[in-house]
């Protein structure tokens, strides 16, 4: 057991997923000598060489679009958008190329590919090294989206997404690269791709959130329960796609009440279809209104701070949400 | 890496030998063959269509040649090869068969390419290396691009003998010249010279994009003339003669198989008839214009040389014609009476991921 | 009053604007001689000359931009994208440019433009030509995405597109270009973008719909009406966003149950909004499931042709899904 | 159209009488004045940073003399220009103020470009015509097309007088080296080649895009050699030297102006520190590379030029030196005593929109 930072779990699981496999390679831009520039692949160009840790030219469609060339060809490439507000110059290789594929060639093509990109605000970054783009990708079929809160996720969920036969985005809560620390076992270990997980269970309500906003959850949870004695379950949705529909309803037919919590905009953002499914098939166990805590529909998150603060869920937010929610 | 594109008939007199030169009469039969072949499937297409027996048809008409041309420059069936839609007769020529292609156009059940779930023309055969295509233009460029740094990755990394035959040595892909105006293609070029890869782009340059003259897609007489912004090699070639096409590409081939770097193949040749049968051409060009180019129709001219040489006599030119009408009757008749794909495998949510192994 | 085509009222309404305001031009693949490959600019280049009817190079995110330029520097672009399924190259330009200008230039630099791209299945596109793209710009602040299913509406909403500030995303049903007929005025008229219109009154369920769907929702109502007398309301949701949330939950307040109904794939298709809005908002008059009917999570629309209508949702597919919840 | 990059040193001998000749000494002083304007709040950003007091700053130090030569080249606040985060020296000469620069980098209320909403050098002044800019880059390409496509619209449309100085006459855009390896690019330049738009590319290469050298970015030795594949002239240009900036830069708008089309200005030049406030370079170049471009810098060589010729003399560097102190300081002042923009009209979903006029 070791307790790490978050981005040194993404470092890790790079590192032995190279070693393992000489099929897996990165590329993005600033991976090599400068080792990312958020470090993610800090000492990696000098431990396996240029020929695996590939500076890219400026350009991110083609980043991904070499990923699925190379990936066919039977390689396992790890693609870093250097922010996820880059990521839409690259939205058609990733839509309408990586995602369908292996479907459209019937079986015979298949992309095993990861993306990996920072994303989410509250570092003043501004409207572009701020944005949530997961649910855009949540719509694709044929993509898995993973977005780990914790160490552990993700350490566990990358090296599935190296080891899985088909394209995986992962997003990486940048806030959250050193704040969030975590312990991780010192043997290989992988995480599911798929699942939903209960990192905190309670009877009141449950709180749905992933990424930063899954670890703001955890904090307000403890809030609220010490300070208004509301129980919380909190479900952390680390693959959002494809959706573990039984994962979300199970909770919820506990609880009766849901509160979603992410920092991308409200509208059509990941909490809508979340809603969705409870307000669907969850209808004979509500027990309240389904309520979202998300950012502002403004197009990002603005520079100026206390602008920005003020545009960020935090736990505090979270927090009275639940109180507002659990006095319904 | 040379600053201007290389025109193939300035190229050709410098060259001791012509690479087609060394061609065997059986292979140069076989090429004809091909190219006959996909006319004469390319054009019961167009009949069906017209009498409303499938919804959709894209041709590659008058591109043979230089699509013929590519397949037996390269490892046929080994090299990757990412192509786009006109190239029914690359495709034939590398193993799709006009069956494969009936059951395309009638989206009838064990289509080759996608179990029918794409629209006809867009190729793909994992057994031949044929990569899947999509519909929008150009994206096949970058990734053609991947799989050559695939091949050069797996050469470095000494899981791949570079003389092994066995393996794909080269990525090709193709466009029309249009799709160039993509940012994709920008890209995919770029990184094919950056890296110096077993890569070649041929642009099959047709003077349209559906409606749109090149003139007004680009401000360069050739699309060859691009290839210098990428340190690519860029040639031009007679895309109507085959033997030329063969030459062109067959030193881009060489290029790629000795890790001398990419190559953009930009082919000279006209889309006898419209874009596809949804439309229709005379908004946007004269019937003389149509009638001038069909006078240098890649097949009739390479009959006329193969004749010439006395390599193709009458009566083999009839058992081809024959053969293939036979091979054209036969597929329509097999695809009319095949059923269509069962619906639930092609609606289950599940069947749109690769399953994952548990190790 | 005349009855026209869906793709005549589109015509017409670029017609007229462009006679009315020198300031439009179009651009796009082939809008030029060729009159656009569904003919929507037919005529106009005859009309008004290369200058104001451009045939682009063949690159959709220079459509998109250039539409930005012009508008920015005072132009009204209408820029045509050929087929929704091409509009992803596009994204960066309309995502995080056109979508973000005004508000990131604190209101200096307006992007008064105007893209128009045919969408929807059932007409044997294929995976490529068949995209419902909707709901991906339904998540982004700063534009406004507009479908309409009448000639109507085409032409009156087409005509606020053009003259309205922001960027407007104006999808087309094609496969009712020339299947859906109305009554249009003959006078110059506009139909504003924001509210969605209840299209019929009805009491039992209420279905929402747009595009296509809103025209087969209206024939599902009349089957359900007369052959099992359910009462159905239908809400055509014509402006996807900016969310008409009133309009939206005006009907549910007096029905109680709804149906959402959309061809695009299910999961994070627009009627997740619809129904999260519902489920918060509306909860209190809930009487049933929220329901959705769309498409499954399959990467497109296939084209083999007996999938492909088992693909796409149809009038009796809707009547049945509500037969259903009005059981409920 | 020309094959290959004209270089701007050959080119000269050529010219009968250098266009910067005619600069008054006024000018050239006035130049000289906003580049050291320039220096001097970059470099004050820099220690603000070190200091804790603002979360970010990236730099144009280095970059001052091409980007000056290019705001004096053009009718300055009137001629689109659509410039990226490097360009702080360029956006002074046109009308930005310290002021407005420091409330960008506390990001408080009254900032210019955006009301604090960006991070700062994102530049935007509708009064001077400076479009907004986005992080993504070059995606002002394409738009900045779009912005000449406009000129020339409204000139054939006999909306605006050709030889009316009081509007907009060409569009000009600039960006990284690297930032030349994105489809935007391509297709932006693709444009301005196609429809011959007054329009004017600088491509400010400082031979890296971060930590990536330009032999990874493209596989060509200049980017103006890529100007070609558009039919756009491509211009080479030491970017470190001001004069010979204004004198490849007035040839890129003589063209625009006369309607001749499009050109590419690529300037040399070099970027002395970091990428940005969160960068540090040492992982990917050596000190000694640096330290050898800094005894080019554009700063001391101009001054020298300017004191030779008797133009400059030591008091009137050391008043610029202290009104530039004296600006700088008060800017700082203002901005850190300024308020910060109030919360809610920034989080308010209606501000996203224009209000729609009701005709
Ligand atoms: C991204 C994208 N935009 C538009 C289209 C529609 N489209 C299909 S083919 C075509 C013209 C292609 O022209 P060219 O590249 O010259 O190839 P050709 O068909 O002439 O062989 C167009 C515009 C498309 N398939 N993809
Ligand atoms: C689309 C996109 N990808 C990545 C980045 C991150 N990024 C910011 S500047 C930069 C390097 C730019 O290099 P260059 O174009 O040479 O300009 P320079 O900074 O050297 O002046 C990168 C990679 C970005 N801003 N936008
Ligand atoms: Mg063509
Ligand atoms: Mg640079």
């Amino acid at each position: 057991m070791r307790n790490i930072t978050l981005i040194d779990a993404v470092r890790e699981a790079m590192d032995e997923e190279l070693a393992r496999d000489q099929r897996v390679f990165i590329t993005g831009e600033d991976v090599g000598r400068r080792g990312g520039v958020f470090r993610a692949t800090m000492g990696l160009y000098e431990k396996y060489g240029p020929d695996r840790i590939v500076d890219s030219p400026l350009a991110e469609l083609s980043i991904v679009a070499i990923g699925i060339g190379a990936a066919m060809a039977g390689l396992r490439p790890i693609c870093e958008i250097q922010f996820a507000d880059f990521i839409h110059p690259a939205m058609n290789q990733i839509m309408n190329e990586a995602a369908k594929m292996y479907y459209r060639s019937n079986g015979a093509w298949p992309v095993p590919m990861t993306i990996r990109a920072p994303y989410g605000g509250g570092i003043s970054g501004g409207l572009y090294h701020s944005q949530s783009v997961e649910a855009l990708f949540a719509h694709i079929p044929g993509l898995k989206v993973v977005i780990p809160s914790t160490p552990y996720d993700a350490k566990g969920l990358l090296k599935s997404a190296v080891r899985d036969p088909n394209p995986v985005l992962f997003f990486e809560p940048k806030k959250g690269y050193r704040a969030i620390k975590g312990d991780i076992p010192d043997d290989d270990y992988t995480v599911p791709i798929g699942p939903v997980n209960v990192t905190k269970v309670g009877t009141d309500l449950t709180v749905y959130a992933y990424g930063m906003m899954a670890y703001y959850t955890l904090q307000a949870a403890q809030i609220v329960e010490q300070q208004d004695g509301i129980s919380v379950e909190v479900v952390d949705v680390r693959t959002l796609l494809p959706v573990d529909r039984t994962g979300i309803l199970t909770s919820f037919k506990k609880t009766g009440k849901a509160l979603i919590v992410y920092e991308d905009n409200l509208t059509m953002g990941y909490g809508a279809e979340i809603a969705a499914i409870l307000a669907s098939d969850g209808f004979e166990y509500m027990d309240g209104p389904i309520r979202r805590l998300a950012g502002p529909d403004v197009p990002g998150v603005p520079y100026s701070h206390p602008v920005q603060e003020a545009f960020m869920p935090s736990p505090q937010k979270i927090a009275d949400a639940i109180r507002d929610l659990a006095a319904y | 890496m040379s600053d201007k594109a290389l025109d193939m008939t300035t190229y050709r007199e410098e060259m001791d030998e012509r690479p087609s030169d060394k061609l065997s009469p059986q292979t140069l039969l076989e090429m004809f063959w091909y190219m006959l072949l996909s006319r004469r499937l390319d054009e019961r297409s167009w009949i069906l269509h017209r009498q409303g027996r499938i919804p959709f048809h894209i041709s590659g008409m008058g591109h043979e040649a230089c699509q013929v041309a590519t397949a037996f420059a390269i490892n046929r069936g080994i090299d990757y090869v990412h192509p786009y839609y006109r190239d029914l007769a690359m495709c034939l020529a590398i193993g799709i068969t006009p069956r494969d292609f009936m059951l395309s156009l009638f989206g009838k059940a064990g289509e080759i390419s996608s179990g029918a779930r794409q629209m006809p023309s867009h190729f793909s055969s994992r057994k031949h290396n044929i990569l899947s295509m999509s519909s929008p233009v150009a994206t096949q460029v970058p990734q053609a691009a991947g799989l050559a740094f695939a091949i050069k990755y797996r050469l470095k990394m000494g899981l791949q003998d570079p003389n092994d035959t066995a393996q794909p040595r080269l990525a090709i892909t193709s466009l029309g010249e249009g799709s160039t105006s993509q940012g994709e293609w920008h890209e995919g070029m770029n990184w094919a010279g950056v890296h110096k890869l077993p890569f070649i782009c041929l642009v099959e340059n047709n003077i349209y994009a559906i409606s749109v003259p090149v003139d007004q897609q680009m401000a360069v007489r050739n699309v060859a003339d691009r290839a210098a912004a990428y340190g690519v090699e860029g040639v031009i070639v007679d895309g109507n003669d085959v033997l030329a096409s063969y030459d062109a590409m067959a030193y881009a081939v060489q290029r790629a198989y000795s890790g001398e770097g990419p190559t953009l193949v930009e082919a000279k040749t006209y889309r006898p008839v419209p874009h596809s049968s949804d439309d229709d051409d005379r908004s946007y060009r004269t019937r003389e214009e149509v009638e001038q180019w069909k006078r240098k129709d890649p097949i009739q001219r390479f009959q006329a040389v193969l004749q010439e040489r006395g390599i193709l006599t009458q009566e083999q030119l009839d058992e081809y014609e024959s053969r293939a009408r036979q091979m054209v009757d036969e597929a329509q008749k097999f695809a009319e009476d095949a059923p269509y794909p069962e619906i639930e495998p092609n609606l289950d949510p599940n069947s749109v991921y690769a399953p994952v192994e548990v190790d």
